[in-house]
């Protein structure tokens, strides 16, 4: 049976620390794009740690919420891209052919997540900053979209390396970046058709949500609601 | 005085001949923002689209805003004179070419306007479905290959609607001129001789165009609009986006042919040609698109409010009585405060009073362009990743050189094309009088039309 | 050109100086780099995947490759294939890695440290280690950088593909040249064939 | 000018445009022969430790062949080399078991950092002007050693300073060895966020001078008193682990975390409750619980039985801090103090915590000790306790005193390393007054940042991925831990170790210290404190000592087998009684509480030069690159402070701007700033950015410790102008959830 990749995201473990973000960043060769860039909104963060207050002083109350692409298997950023720059792999992934891409930009627009980014410059590095670009994965150049590909390249490198060692993909043998580096386990990665895995697992679990479900995108990465101390212990 | 049929000739033919000052002063200005943009670009292609004021998740403001500016301007000129050639009103001799003109040029600006906005133009070949060794095809569900063949179909057949009834006024043009020009207009004229068989041919070719310019140019809005339509963005996921768009395209559409009437009157002098009585029909037919505009406006907000659905809701408030409230009530203003008075008083609707109407009416509807796409786009469904935007030099150099562009376009078809068809005007002129088609005298062209 | 009369020649210029605005626009210095530090003692240099010139950029584009490209030791495949060396001798690790290692100056001198010495070439070779130097060998088969290709050799040679499919038979060539076209037609045929995947994230991510 | 001139000129400038653009590729640089043999395209996996803060987490560096430009035998050119290219956590290390925080991620820009210094730099323009000329290692290393002969010949040994960082493991050791064998005094240990007070509290409550290990995965009920355990304080990635679990690592058993603070930290963040509570009354509110379970007899017998009695009253039940007199003092409820106190004792284990803000000011000790008395209280399955030391624990000394040390008497020679007081002291401690009074400064520094630009001479170090590394964890691990890994890239530019240099000198210098440092290498030295470990049940029993240290090597360290030590007897001293705190400033002209946070991405300051974490976006502010104020909305409203309007913060010692955020999880008599910005000489990417909160802070110290009380200062705040002076680049458009229409956007 085809993978499915696809991710849990335990909204009660994570603590908004972040370590996704610089993870993602070291691992993707997604550039800082410098203050006067940031000013003008182009920050690049491929997953980010969305955060909402509610209630006012003196009992005030934060949710965080970590925000990636879904690679939603009815993805509304696929359809409209005129090239295939964006379109669904047999695995699951919601792909971005950087080569193929025009940046017409209609999928940024289309998609109700915001998690796709343009170059909007050629990204520049100070030297020797470049030497930390991981070779595995493409530094993308002006005029190209891109977006969080659930390290695309690891899931290639241990379908290649299971591939050699003629043996089926064992769920935890590899990780995305963000999963890996996620200190209370927040973000579990696996495959979803594989009923053994941890992800199937918790991806069924009834604090299972999806962002904007209600728009019918069919996301692959499923919230599990932040638990309350009542309910847990006493209810 | 009762013009003559060679007074016509006369008068039509002067611009093409002697060019005045004060032409020589619009083309530079026209030249030079058409430069000042290619320079925008140029600095745009070799830096990147940085340059504008874009950013996430603000992807497309002022570019898009153009496109659909543009192609909606180009929808009146063909549905104007398309209808008005199909239901033979008489006053329409003079309007057509002038409509059909602002349509081909327009439609022309609409299509460069996204070659210059995507961020690698170089590969915008990829849109043509060419036979590829990759073995890709361009995506066919996107709303963008839509608009790819739908603008290329509306460009040939608005060239071709344009191209016909010029035909015969090609050939009187071989005929006055000598030299080089007649060396042209021979090639333009593609051999026209004026026999009956010709004249036949050409009512049915155009007789044929006039029926089948008007549902493409409906389909070409409705795929324009279906750029907004089709995705989940709240405030353009709505039904009413195709007649929307349809409605305000020839709307603007409108606006601009009576804008350009009524400077060709005042600049090539033919106040006998364009004369009241046209700006009285169009104003009348601006009028009905003013409320039908209205309509569709209200409807759509109405049932936004109605609905109060968050994301909805962010987007209306933004709009109506945020950030962009001031630019969102300058557009009602421009759209139907000002022209809806102008154009119900009978007194009122004078040449001055429909051009003062029109002028507002173009610039309301590029606000409500820019309001549907910039607020929406702003605020999509998580409110952590809203955004603002600011546009930027290039961006406005790049609009005012598309205005620039459609200028110089304008001032020099009237230079090489008669803006009123002669041959039209003398058979209107022996229609109207009664008197029976008069012979061509000898190697004169046989002016005569079918009754 | 008859002497412009006054307004004509004002016209002139507003026209000469939009395409002089215009060229401005284009000679317009890159967007500042941020402050690099000037001192000597930090690194200078920003990298970008940018192309360094316009002239560049339209090479990749039309993606031009040398016919005949001239190596800096006058190396033949066809001498040592003869002599019964596999290919992964020198191009070690091609069966482990995505990449064959072009081989460096101290494989060729593991063996002609003895072998050969007075050749001219080999000569060569030893003066290149004598000063420590790696030979600057030209690439011959490289993808454009905006084609985002990442081939992986490992998979292929287990698959059983032979080096000559795509490299051609190099016991008949001397310095490699591109006998073979490798665009993506040539692949995707292979691929077809061989009933391998051709999802576009097989070859491009 | 000519029309004809004019055209030629635009004519020339088009063709010149054009040429522009085809001008040759960079001049071909010449290749060296690779030092190491790599395969292209494979990563090979090299343990490490992080040396970014003090948690001292294992790392595994991925390592794969790039091509980097270097300096070979004085000649530029491009060589292959290993190169790191991304930093994961070492699952079999006990402190962070696999995982990283988003600093420990970011250290990797350390390495390739643009504006390390790449050689020996001497100064040559007048102090602090930043201007500097390259020496070679040579002429360097001379002129230290003669200044360090000089000085040891002329008897003035003791004038000799060492000014750092703490450092725990072998280069502590190292440092203390070189310095007492030299007969100089021990080193400074100076950091701005030093926990002196807690280490204090620790020892005299369970006799153990150190900060606390929780095994949060057994807790039922957290109540954490200021301590951003999961965002910077103590070990945040073992905390953040055992938070993980205590959440939902337990099918059916979820804890509770309660946090007490005045300005909402990123831990408050994730609490069930977070509760408001007067700066500086912690330990009252604190001892208020313990006042109702002693009352109601809620705890086992003898519970708090050995800190308890540190604490004036409690053998009368703490008669004075009954809920309502408690509920005066804090602003906390009585009843919600009541349901705490039930809370507390009636749910599996708790545990209670504190540290940071609480312990910075002038009464720190005695809220530490409070709250110490509480959590051995209710403390039943000990999820406190401390983990085991690895050799002797470092001294517990107040970094204030360091910097005292220097300006009371100054000192011929100071000897610095990644310590960066000008910046972090407050200016009571006139950092820069006393660096000017010392002859002779040298840096170990790998940047010139605002210390290291007074220095006479820059030896730079190696980056942590280029040298060998040791730490011994202090908290954090249930086992003890003494992590050690060899360099894992070759060096990128002309840059030693400062270990080795030290070595050299001692070797150069002669006498007691070559006889106490005999090591030719420092990796020589760590060998000769490692092998002694074998014998020690642990993670690695082999027979011989070499399989150990090769080992040790591959396996990022050694830890032990055995589990943390349970807290231990107080020790007996009179009762403390109760102290309100001190706040510079008097209340009426200074009507605010200031607190400068540490920023979850800069630390205390030391990162701020990392782009990384210059555009990571703050969680709570989502603010990149810029540095800003936290303001309660309602006292924005009140003093006509909008969103992203600059604000002037001013205290008794000095004012600072910086952008205002309007965010409800601050008190309304309270301002918070993060600190890290506001660099006024920190490389291309820090300098000159933003306001340093630490420069504004009052001198008042911790009484007992005379550790700084950095929050104990007053300061006003006005508004000085709109948005666009204060450039706060947010990267978050909305604040909150669907406003309503007069939602604060």
């Amino acid at each position: 049976m085809a993978h499915k990749w696809g991710m849990v995201v335990d909204l009660d473990r994570c603590t908004g620390c972040e370590a996704c973000v610089v993870a993602c960043h070291a691992e993707n060769n997604i550039p800082t794009a410098g203050e006067d860039q940031a000013a003008r909104g182009r920050a690049k963060h491929w997953i980010r740690v969305e955060r909402y207050w509610e209630g006012d002083f003196p009992n005030p109350r934060v949710r965080f919420q970590p925000v990636l692409c879904q690679q939603c298997d009815e993805a509304p950023c696929e359809p409209v891209c005129p090239t295939y720059a964006s379109y669904h792999t047999p695995e699951g992934l919601n792909s971005q052919v950087y080569n193929r891409c025009i940046g017409t930009r209609f999928c940024a627009n289309a998609c109700p997540y915001n998690v796709r980014f343009f170059n909007f410059y050629n990204p520049e590095w100070d030297k020797p900053l470049q030497l930390q670009l991981n070779p595995d994965v493409s530094v993308r150049s002006v005029g190209v979209m891109e977006k969080c590909t659930f390290c695309v390249q690891r899931i290639k490198a241990a379908e290649i390396q299971a591939e050699a060692e003629k043996r089926e993909l064992k769920d935890g043998e590899f990780t995305t970046a963000c999963a890996q580096s996620c200190p209370s386990k927040a973000l579990i990665f696996g495959d979803l058709n594989d009923s053994a895995s941890e992800v199937a697992r918790l991806a069924s679990s009834n604090r299972g949500t999806k962002l904007l479900g209600e728009l019918g995108t069919k996301p692959n990465v499923t919230y599990l609601e932040r638990g309350t101390w009542e309910d847990a212990n006493h209810g | 005085m009762q013009t003559t049929a060679e007074q016509i000739e006369q008068d039509l033919l002067r611009p093409l001949f002697h060019s005045s000052g004060k032409y020589w002063i619009a083309v530079a200005i026209a030249t030079s923002l058409l430069l000042a943009g290619v320079a925008a670009f140029g600095y745009q292609l070799y830096a990147g689209i940085g340059v504008w004021g874009l950013n996430s998740p603000v992807f497309w403001a002022f570019d898009i805003t153009n496109f659909v500016f543009w192609i909606g301007i180009s929808h009146a000129g063909t549905l104007i004179s398309a209808i008005l050639r199909l239901t033979n009103a008489t006053w329409r001799r003079p309007v057509t070419r002038c409509a059909e003109a602002i349509t081909v040029f327009s439609v022309l600006i609409g299509a460069i306007i996204p070659l210059c906005h995507i961020g690698r133009p170089w590969l915008a070949y990829w849109m043509i479905p060419y036979p590829s060794e990759r073995h890709i095809w361009p995506n066919f569900r996107s709303p963008l290959a839509w608009d790819f063949f739908a603008i290329s179909t509306y460009l040939t057949g608005s060239t071709t609607f344009l191209y016909l009834p010029t035909i015969p006024d090609f050939a009187a043009v071989r005929d006055v001129s000598t030299g080089l020009r007649k060396k042209i207009y021979r090639v333009l004229a593609l051999g026209w001789q004026g026999t009956p068989r010709q004249w036949q041919r050409l009512e049915v070719a155009m007789h044929i165009m006039a029926v089948v310019i008007v549902p493409v140019a409906v389909s070409v809005h409705t795929i324009v609009s279906w750029d907004f339509a089709m995705t989940l963005v709240p405030m353009w996921h709505s039904s009413i986006f195709g007649p929307y768009f349809v409605a305000g395209a020839i709307f603007s559409g409108i606006a601009a042919l009576i804008l350009a009437m009524a400077l060709l009157r005042k600049f090539l002098h033919l106040e006998q040609y364009l004369r009241p009585i046209h700006f009285e029909n169009l104003g009348k037919l601006l009028l009905t698109m003013s409320l039908l505009w209205f309509y569709f406006t209200f409807a759509e907000r109405l049932t936004a409010w109605y609905g109060n659905s968050p994301p909805e809701m962010a987007v209306f408030w933004e709009s109506i009585r945020k950030n962009f409230a001031p630019l969102f009530w300058t557009m009602v203003v421009c759209n139907f405060i000002i022209p809806v008075p102008i154009l119900a008083i009978k007194r009122l609707r004078t040449i001055t009073g429909t051009a003062i109407a029109s002028a507002t009416v173009v610039v309301g509807m590029w606000l409500e362009r820019f309001l549907i796409v910039v607020p929406a786009l702003e605020h999509k469904f998580l409110p952590y990743s809203w955004g603002t935007y600011r546009p930027t030099w290039v961006e406005d150099t790049l609009m005012a050189s598309s205005f620039g562009m459609m200028a110089l376009l304008y001032l020099l078809f009237s230079k090489f094309v008669p803006m009123i068809s002669i041959w039209e005007m003398k058979v209107g002129l022996q229609s109207h009088a009664g008197v029976p088609m008069v012979a061509p005298a000898e190697g004169q062209v046989a002016l005569e039309g079918p009754q | 050109m008859r002497m412009l009369r006054g307004w004509r020649r004002g016209l002139l210029v507003v026209l000469v100086c939009a395409c002089a605005w215009g060229v401005v626009g284009i000679v317009f210095p890159r967007r500042a780099t941020r402050a690099s530090g000037a001192a000597g003692y930090v690194t200078p240099g920003v990298f970008t995947p940018a192309h360094p010139s316009a002239f560049a950029a339209v090479k990749d584009f039309v993606d031009i490759h040398p016919e005949h490209p001239v190596q800096p030791i006058a190396y033949t495949h066809k001498v040592h294939l003869a002599k019964g060396l596999p290919c992964t001798f020198c191009h070690v690790g091609v069966d482990q890695g995505p990449e064959a290692r072009i081989p460096g100056v101290t494989v060729c001198m593991s063996c002609h440290q003895s072998i050969a010495t007075d050749r001219p070439e080999i000569k060569k070779i030893a003066a290149y280690q004598a000063r420590g130097e790696e030979i600057p060998w030209v690439r011959v088969y490289n993808y454009s950088e905006s084609a985002h290709v990442r081939f992986n050799h490992a998979p292929h040679i287990r698959a059983g593909v032979d080096c000559a499919a795509c490299h051609s038979d190099l016991t008949k060539q001397t310095t490699a040249e591109r006998k073979i076209d490798l665009n993506m037609g040539f692949c995707i045929n292979c691929h077809t064939q061989k009933k391998v995947s051709i999802d576009c994230e097989t070859c491009h991510y | 000018m000519e029309r004809r001139d004019f055209i030629k000129i635009s004519a020339l400038s088009g063709v010149m445009a054009t040429l522009e653009g085809c001008r040759s590729a960079e001049k071909q640089l010449i290749r060296f022969v690779p030092e190491e043999e790599l395969i292209p395209g494979i990563a090979t996996i090299k343990p490490s430790v992080c040396t970014v803060c003090s948690a001292g987490c294992g790392l595994l560096v991925r390592v794969m062949q790039g091509e980097a430009e270097v300096v070979r035998h004085g000649q530029q050119g491009l060589i292959k080399m290993g190169l790191a290219k991304k930093l994961e956590g070492n699952p079999q290390h006990p402190v962070n078991q696999g995982k990283l925080c988003a600093r420990g991620q970011a250290s990797l820009q350390l390495l390739y950092h643009p504006d390390r210094i790449t050689h020996p730099i001497k100064r040559i323009g007048p102090r602090g002007s930043g201007e500097f000329q390259a020496i070679s290692w040579d002429d360097a290393l001379k002129e230290v050693s003669a200044h360090l002969g000089t000085l040891q010949a002329s008897g003035s040994a003791n004038s000799l300073a060492f000014l750092s960082r703490p450092l725990s493991g072998q280069r502590g050791e190292l440092i203390t060895k070189f310095l007492k064998t030299y007969g100089a005094p021990p080193p400074g240990w100076y950091q701005p966020f030093d926990e002196a007070v807690l280490r204090q509290a620790n020892l005299l409550s369970f006799g153990h001078a150190a900060l606390p290990t929780f095994d949060l995965a057994s807790a039922d009920y957290v109540i954490c008193f200021g301590a951003d355990f999961l965002g910077t304080w103590n070990s945040p990635v073992a905390q953040s682990i055992g938070y993980g679990e205590m959440r939902q690592g337990r099918p059916g058993r979820r804890a509770k975390l309660v946090q007490i603070e005045a300005r909402m930290s990123q831990t408050g963040a994730n609490a069930d409750e977070w509760i408001a509570c007067r700066p500086g009354m912690e330990g009252v509110l604190a001892l208020g619980i313990a006042h109702i379970i002693l009352a109601e007899k809620l705890a086992p017998q003898g519970a708090g039985s050995r800190p308890g009695p540190l604490i004036a009253g409690w053998q009368e039940g703490l008669p004075g801090y009954a809920p309502e007199a408690v509920e005066k003092q804090t602003g906390v409820s009585a009843v919600v103090i009541k349901r705490l106190a039930h809370e507390l004792t009636q749910s599996g284990s708790a545990v209670a915590m504190i540290g940071g803000p609480p312990l910075a000011h002038t009464n720190g000790l005695f809220n530490a000790l409070a709250v110490n008395a509480l959590e051995s209280l209710v403390d039943k399955q000990s999820v406190l306790s401390f983990t085991p030391q690895v050799g002797d624990a470092a001294p517990v000394q107040a970094s204030l005193a360091a910097l005292h040390g220097l300006s009371a008497q100054p000192p011929q020679m100071l000897l610095l390393y990644e310590a960066n007081p000008v910046f972090s002291a407050p200016p009571s401690a006139r950092v820069r007054e006393a660096l000017a009074k010392i002859p002779y400064i040298v840096s170990f520094g790998s940047f010139i940042d605002e210390t290291s630009a007074q220095a006479d001479l820059i030896l730079p170090d190696h980056a942590a991925l280029e040298s060998w590394v040791d730490n011994v964890a202090e908290s954090g691990s249930s086992r003890a831990v003494a992590s050690l890994a060899p360099p894992a890239v070759l060096p990128l530019h002309d840059t030693r170790p400062m270990a080795d240099v030290l070595l050299g000198l001692g070797r150069q210098l002669g006498g007691e210290v070559a006889k106490a440092l005999p090591w030719a290498t420092y990796d020589a030295m760590l060998r000769a404190a490692f092998v002694p470990l074998r014998t020690r049940p642990g993670s690695i029993d082999v027979k011989t000592d070499d399989d150990f240290w090769d080992a040790a090597q591959t396996q990022g360290g050694w830890w032990s087998s055995t589990s943390t030590t349970p807290p231990g007897a107080a020790v007996k001293r009179a009762p403390l009684s109760a102290a309100s705190p001190e706040f510079a400033g008097a209340a009426a002209d200074f009507p605010f509480y200031f607190l400068p946070y540490v920023s979850q991405s800069f630390g205390d300051g030391s990162l701020a030069h990392l782009p990384w974490l210059q555009e990571l976006p703050d969680v709570l502010t989502s603010a990149m690159w810029s540095s800003w104020v936290e303001i309660n909305p309602k006292t924005g409203d009140r003093l006509g402070i909008k969103q992203g309007d600059l604000v002037e913060i001013a205290s008794q010692q000095g004012t600072v701007r910086a952008a205002a955020v309007l965010s409800p999880g601050i008190a309304p008599d309270m301002v918070a700033m993060p600190v890290g910005q506001g660099h006024e000489n920190f490389t291309r990417f820090a300098s000159g950015r933003g306001a340093n909160p630490l420069s504004i802070l009052a001198p008042l110290t911790e009484q007992e410790t005379g550790s700084l009380a950095w929050a104990a200062t007053r300061v006003k705040i006005a508004r000085a102008g709109g948005p666009e002076q204060a450039r706060l680049v947010l990267f978050a458009g909305g604040m909150s959830g669907f406003p309503h229409e007069e939602q604060p956007r």
